[in-house]
């Protein structure tokens, strides 16, 4: 689950992480009476889930309150990369001697935490890390030691030359570490970690990511949870067993296994035509799963062909034939179903669906290309 | 000869009482490997199925003379049970359990490596060595005895694809679904060192998806260490940026880890990509 | 750090481990109420730091305010193995089912910390070791993974053949370990554990040490602190860089290194004294701690002789030497002082000391015998 | 060959700038050891007596290639400080300073073991192998090169049996000080195993003391593994039960780690124990 950055600042704060004076608003008129507390300039920041919203233009200095009203104004409502600015964090201007990177992530090749660390702030670290890879430092913390102080000490002297500095670094990355063990996080980062003309140091942005698989330690993080339009679509359907992440295609797609999924959705595309989803019903399906998922797929107004794709292996194909025909039971499909069913019980699985409308499919490559006529799709 | 399995894996099932754990013993037992019963704590002198449940490893271990054991205990118990495997002494523990905090398992990972027990997932379907035994859920009527290694990122997918080889009349030596959740036991370098040194496998089939860089490594490893064929299927080429397709790792972060990437470095490893999933087999007869 | 009953069981309270209804008292006045409010019948246990309490007669059974006002009044002012008891714990009766004995402590040999349970509760557990070595089950802790629940698990099946029982005894492990290491302690024993008539696990009793190398960790720890008298001397000399423990004998004894200390008692005893303490000046001696050291023992007024026994390594020898004339440039010594001194500057230091009334001694023994004659002893 | 420490020791020191760490470095230097120079984090750059000082333990290393270090920090950084220096790559670490707290060495001592670095200490005197090298605070002019390898709970009474051994014309192949602390690097059978292989040690002097059973174990190992005439010398007993004597291990708990129990143990095995440190050569010279 990733936070917005007034949510991560949060997390900072409580942390003991220093973060500029802030406050969240929904109005310019809020905004207004905000700079008033903050004092002028101060700047605004569309509150997204997306990366790249400075290029967007949702993050504006303003100096004056006509500029307070005006740029809150503009970045309220505004769509950047199809989200919908809600929240707008006005935050006061800070300046700026020094800006650099840091974060702790888990890094899964080396099954580890890795604390990076480079003087190259506020850009893209992908690009630093593929053009002057020298200006990162990667430390890597042992699950049984932790973070040590040490490597705190190495990561300030990496960014900066002034000692003050330096302890004010290894200090917050001190608490970092903390923050992101006590909280179960997937990613913690400071982007840019500035220091200021006055040599204090402290998190201009904040990034955090908390590892999903261990929400259920912290139930009170369910608060959290703010969803565009589309997220709240995956996080339902999620809570259903189903991995569904809506594309702009027109073959819809049913699949057993997250690997079969994009394979699928792959040979889609090569035989010319676009998926409208990736669908993951997982292992174990039932018939109400199906049912579910068939749901969500023709929710989809773009869909004019779903293709089932199902290898048995825990999951029994004649369940899935059975959900398949307890979806059409009432009310017959909008849309025309190719089915292709192999494995654990495929031939009763057959014999289920024989004489109904579903348009049988003898492997991937045939169901794929079945489909793709079937929604005129290529 | 042949990778984490053979005739002599005696395994037990923990969570054997659940439903998914006692269907996959009986379809294990009925593959032909040994399962020597199950472990659930407060079940313990129960037997079901015939198979006697215990209530700790300790004591299955001890009474069983099992060296592996297979996971199918709810998420929130599941790296608990691990360690609890690993310290009554088993060889190999399968987690074909999903979900597993990455804080628990990054100590896991480092605690198995010290006390020397291999880790196959958590999140996958297992390990099979055809005709002599299988540690999961794969679907063992798909496979056939032979000769090509698979190591895969998936499940479904890995059948689809061995389905292609044991079709065109190639058998595997083993087939290891290596998992996809954040942090697994069994990486692919891990797995393809094996095949490197078993005298069994001739050639191996690669199953990657986007996500990380575990393929590019692979690739590395291939061209330069395996001596032997290889070639690879690659998911995901139609993924969008950004969005986390089922597994944890599935996910192009910024602008690493695309199919694009990883089917390059293959092909500049000299490694063949099939394009499809139907292809797999063509290009590995090619090779062998 | 040893803390006293009544503040283990405050350790225990807060990590949510079950104890009986308690109540500290410092009189039979504040008995007699406690009592009350407890209800009768009330045990009475006398707060001392050493053990056999029960033995000596520091707890008792009160089934009236009779009795609750008789047994205070003899309890309070007793004298258990030299330590007097100021204070007693007012605690409800318990119907003991079932007694267990769990404690969690590091094991030096193992470099591990271990869980050691028993279902021979309630007695020494030494001698269960000795004697019936198959009613221990010792689990080591690993220090990467912490207490498994596995290991919890097992721990309740070993004591216990009813589920909730071991459910119960399962998680009050857990607590138990959490509170050793978020507490930073080297004991936590619970002995007995006990299963009541309703079956209840409850610890009865409670031992907790703290790792004293950690205590700056815990500074509100200090509080805790309640020494007896002979403790309170050791404790402050600890303050002063001294490991000071005062013993029956007459023959004092200065030595630099633990080991060397004790091999200088040793040698007292062969020959046919007694030594009057333990007293390692630690390395790095300087003429104030030497000035110290004199006066702890001349405080001793049991003292007869001084025996000054010194190997230089990291100690200089003329650090000692000096030390020793200021200690008696104003006074002179009440006792004579044999001094033995070898190592770095040695020759210095016999230089510094010649003339004086120090009686030097050639090797260990020799200064062992002479400080044995000095003082009249043997 | 000697134990531990020999000719191709390079030693840096941390906490080079300290009072201690500065007087031990010339110390060391003086008896010739290589002194590479030390570490003092936020004064690195500058020289100490012509040594220079680092900020790092990894720049320390990277720079003058050291494989050993001493710490001379405060206790409240020590662990910090060998964990650095086992992450920089030096493979022997001594740790002078004393009372670590017990949670931090158990996590430091596990994590050593899996890194393959060596620890002598915490609150020890160190490791002498005399001509060869010293690494730590022992008084150098008491030894002497020889074959007798001493192992010791203790410090200064290591030096009182040292010297005589060494004035019955006895040298000594290494002497390792294990140190008092309660959790320990080394212990008396790390030691004693490498005695055991050790080709220039041909008789050991093993010096214990109260408290825990390791002279009991050691006992064991003598007599059954070590292949070499030992000795033995006992402090404590005249120590009263349930005071910590000192070092932190010493202490009688109940009736167990009696100095009686250890001689009793020592002397079964057929180890000479010595009723007075000056008795330690004579039984010594009846066993080389």
């Amino acid at each position: 689950m990733k936070l917005l950055e007034y949510q991560a600042k949060e997390f900072f704060f409580r942390a003991g992480i220093p973060v500029p004076r802030e406050k969240l608003v929904l109005s310019p008129k809020e905004a207004l009476s905000a700079a008033g507390e903050l004092g002028l300039p101060c700047v605004l920041k569309a509150q997204v889930g997306v990366g790249g919203r400075g290029k967007a233009g949702g993050v504006k200095l303003a100096k004056t309150e006509g500029e307070v009203k005006a740029h809150a104004g503009n970045i309220i409502g505004m769509d950047i990369k199809g989200e919908k600015v809600e929240r707008l964090l006005c935050s006061e201007a800070v300046d700026i001697a020094e800006e650099y990177y840091t974060s702790i992530t888990n890094d899964r090749a080396n099954r580890a935490l890795v604390l990076m660390v480079s003087p190259a702030g506020g850009v893209d670290i992908e690009q630093v890390a593929s053009e002057t890879p020298e200006r990162i430092l990667k430390l890597q913390i042992d699950p049984l030691m932790g973070l040590q102080a040490y490597q705190q000490r190495r990561a300030g002297a990496f960014l900066s030359e002034a000692k003050d500095v330096r302890k004010q670094i290894a200090a917050i990355i001190g608490k970092l570490y903390w923050m992101y063990v006590c909280n179960d996080l997937s990613l913690a980062e400071i982007n840019p970690l500035v220091v200021t003309g006055e040599g204090k140091v402290i998190a201009l942005d904040a990034k955090v990511i908390v590892d999903d698989n261990a929400m259920f330690r912290h139930p009170d993080f369910a608060d959290y949870r703010i969803l565009s339009e589309d997220e709240a679509v995956e996080h339902e359907a999620k809570g259903k067993g189903l991995s569904y992440i809506k594309l702009s295609g027109k073959v819809g797609c049913i699949v057993n296994g997250a690997g079969l999924a994009m394979a699928t959705m792959d040979l889609i595309k090569r035989y010319g035509g676009e998926p409208a989803n990736f669908l993951d019903v997982g292992g174990s399906s039932s018939p109400e799963k199906m049912l579910s998922a068939i749901d969500y797929v023709t929710s989809d107004k773009n869909v004019r062909s779903i293709f089932v794709n199902i290898f048995g292996g825990i999951t029994r194909c004649d369940d899935i034939a059975r959900g398949l025909l307890a979806a059409t039971k009432d009310n017959p499909l909008p849309v025309p179903v190719v089915v292709r069913l192999t494995g654990t019980n495929e031939d009763e699985a057959r014999e289920l669906l024989e004489g109904t409308s579903f348009i049988p499919a003898t492997d991937m490559a045939d169901g794929a290309k079945k489909a793709i006529e079937a929604a005129g799709d290529g | 000869m042949s990778v984490f399995v053979d005739k002599d894996t005696r395994v037990l099932v923990q969570g054997i009482t659940g439903r998914d754990g006692l269907f996959h013993a009986l379809s294990m037992k009925e593959y032909g490997t040994e399962v020597a019963g199950g472990v659930t704590p407060g079940k313990g002198g129960q037997k079901v199925e015939g198979f006697p449940v215990f209530d700790s490893m300790e004591e299955a271990v001890r009474k069983t003379g099992a060296n592996t054991s297979v996971i199918f205990v709810p998420e929130r118990f599941a790296s608990d049970a691990i360690v609890e495997a690993a310290d009554a002494g088993v060889g190999l523990v399968v987690c074909i359990t999903e979900g597993l905090p990455v804080k628990d398992m990054l100590q896991v990972v480092s605690y198995l490596e010290r006390k020397g027990t291999k880790l196959i997932g958590p999140n996958c379907p297992g390990v099979i060595s055809p005709g002599k035994s299988k540690v999961g859920i794969l679907p063992g009527h798909i496979f056939r005895e032979g000769n090509v290694g698979v190591v895969s990122r998936s499940g479904t997918l890995t059948y689809e694809l061995v389905s292609h080889v044991t079709n065109a009349g190639l058998g595997q030596s083993t087939c290891v679904g290596i998992g996809g959740d954040p942090i697994i036991g069994s990486n692919f370098l891990d797995v393809l060192k094996m095949f490197a040194e078993d005298a069994e496998t001739e050639a191996v089939v690669l199953v990657g998806e986007i996500g990380g860089s575990d393929e590019e490594e692979a690739a590395r490893f291939i061209k330069d260490e395996l001596g032997k064929p290889a070639v690879a299927f690659i998911a995901g080429r139609t993924a969008p940026k950004g969005k986390r397709m089922g597994h944890a790792g599935a996910i192009i972060s910024g602008s690493s880890g695309t199919a694009e990437d990883k089917v390059a470095a293959l092909s500049a490893a000299g490694i063949p990509v099939a394009a499809e999933p139907a292809e797999i087999a063509g290009l590995l007869k090619e090779k062998v």
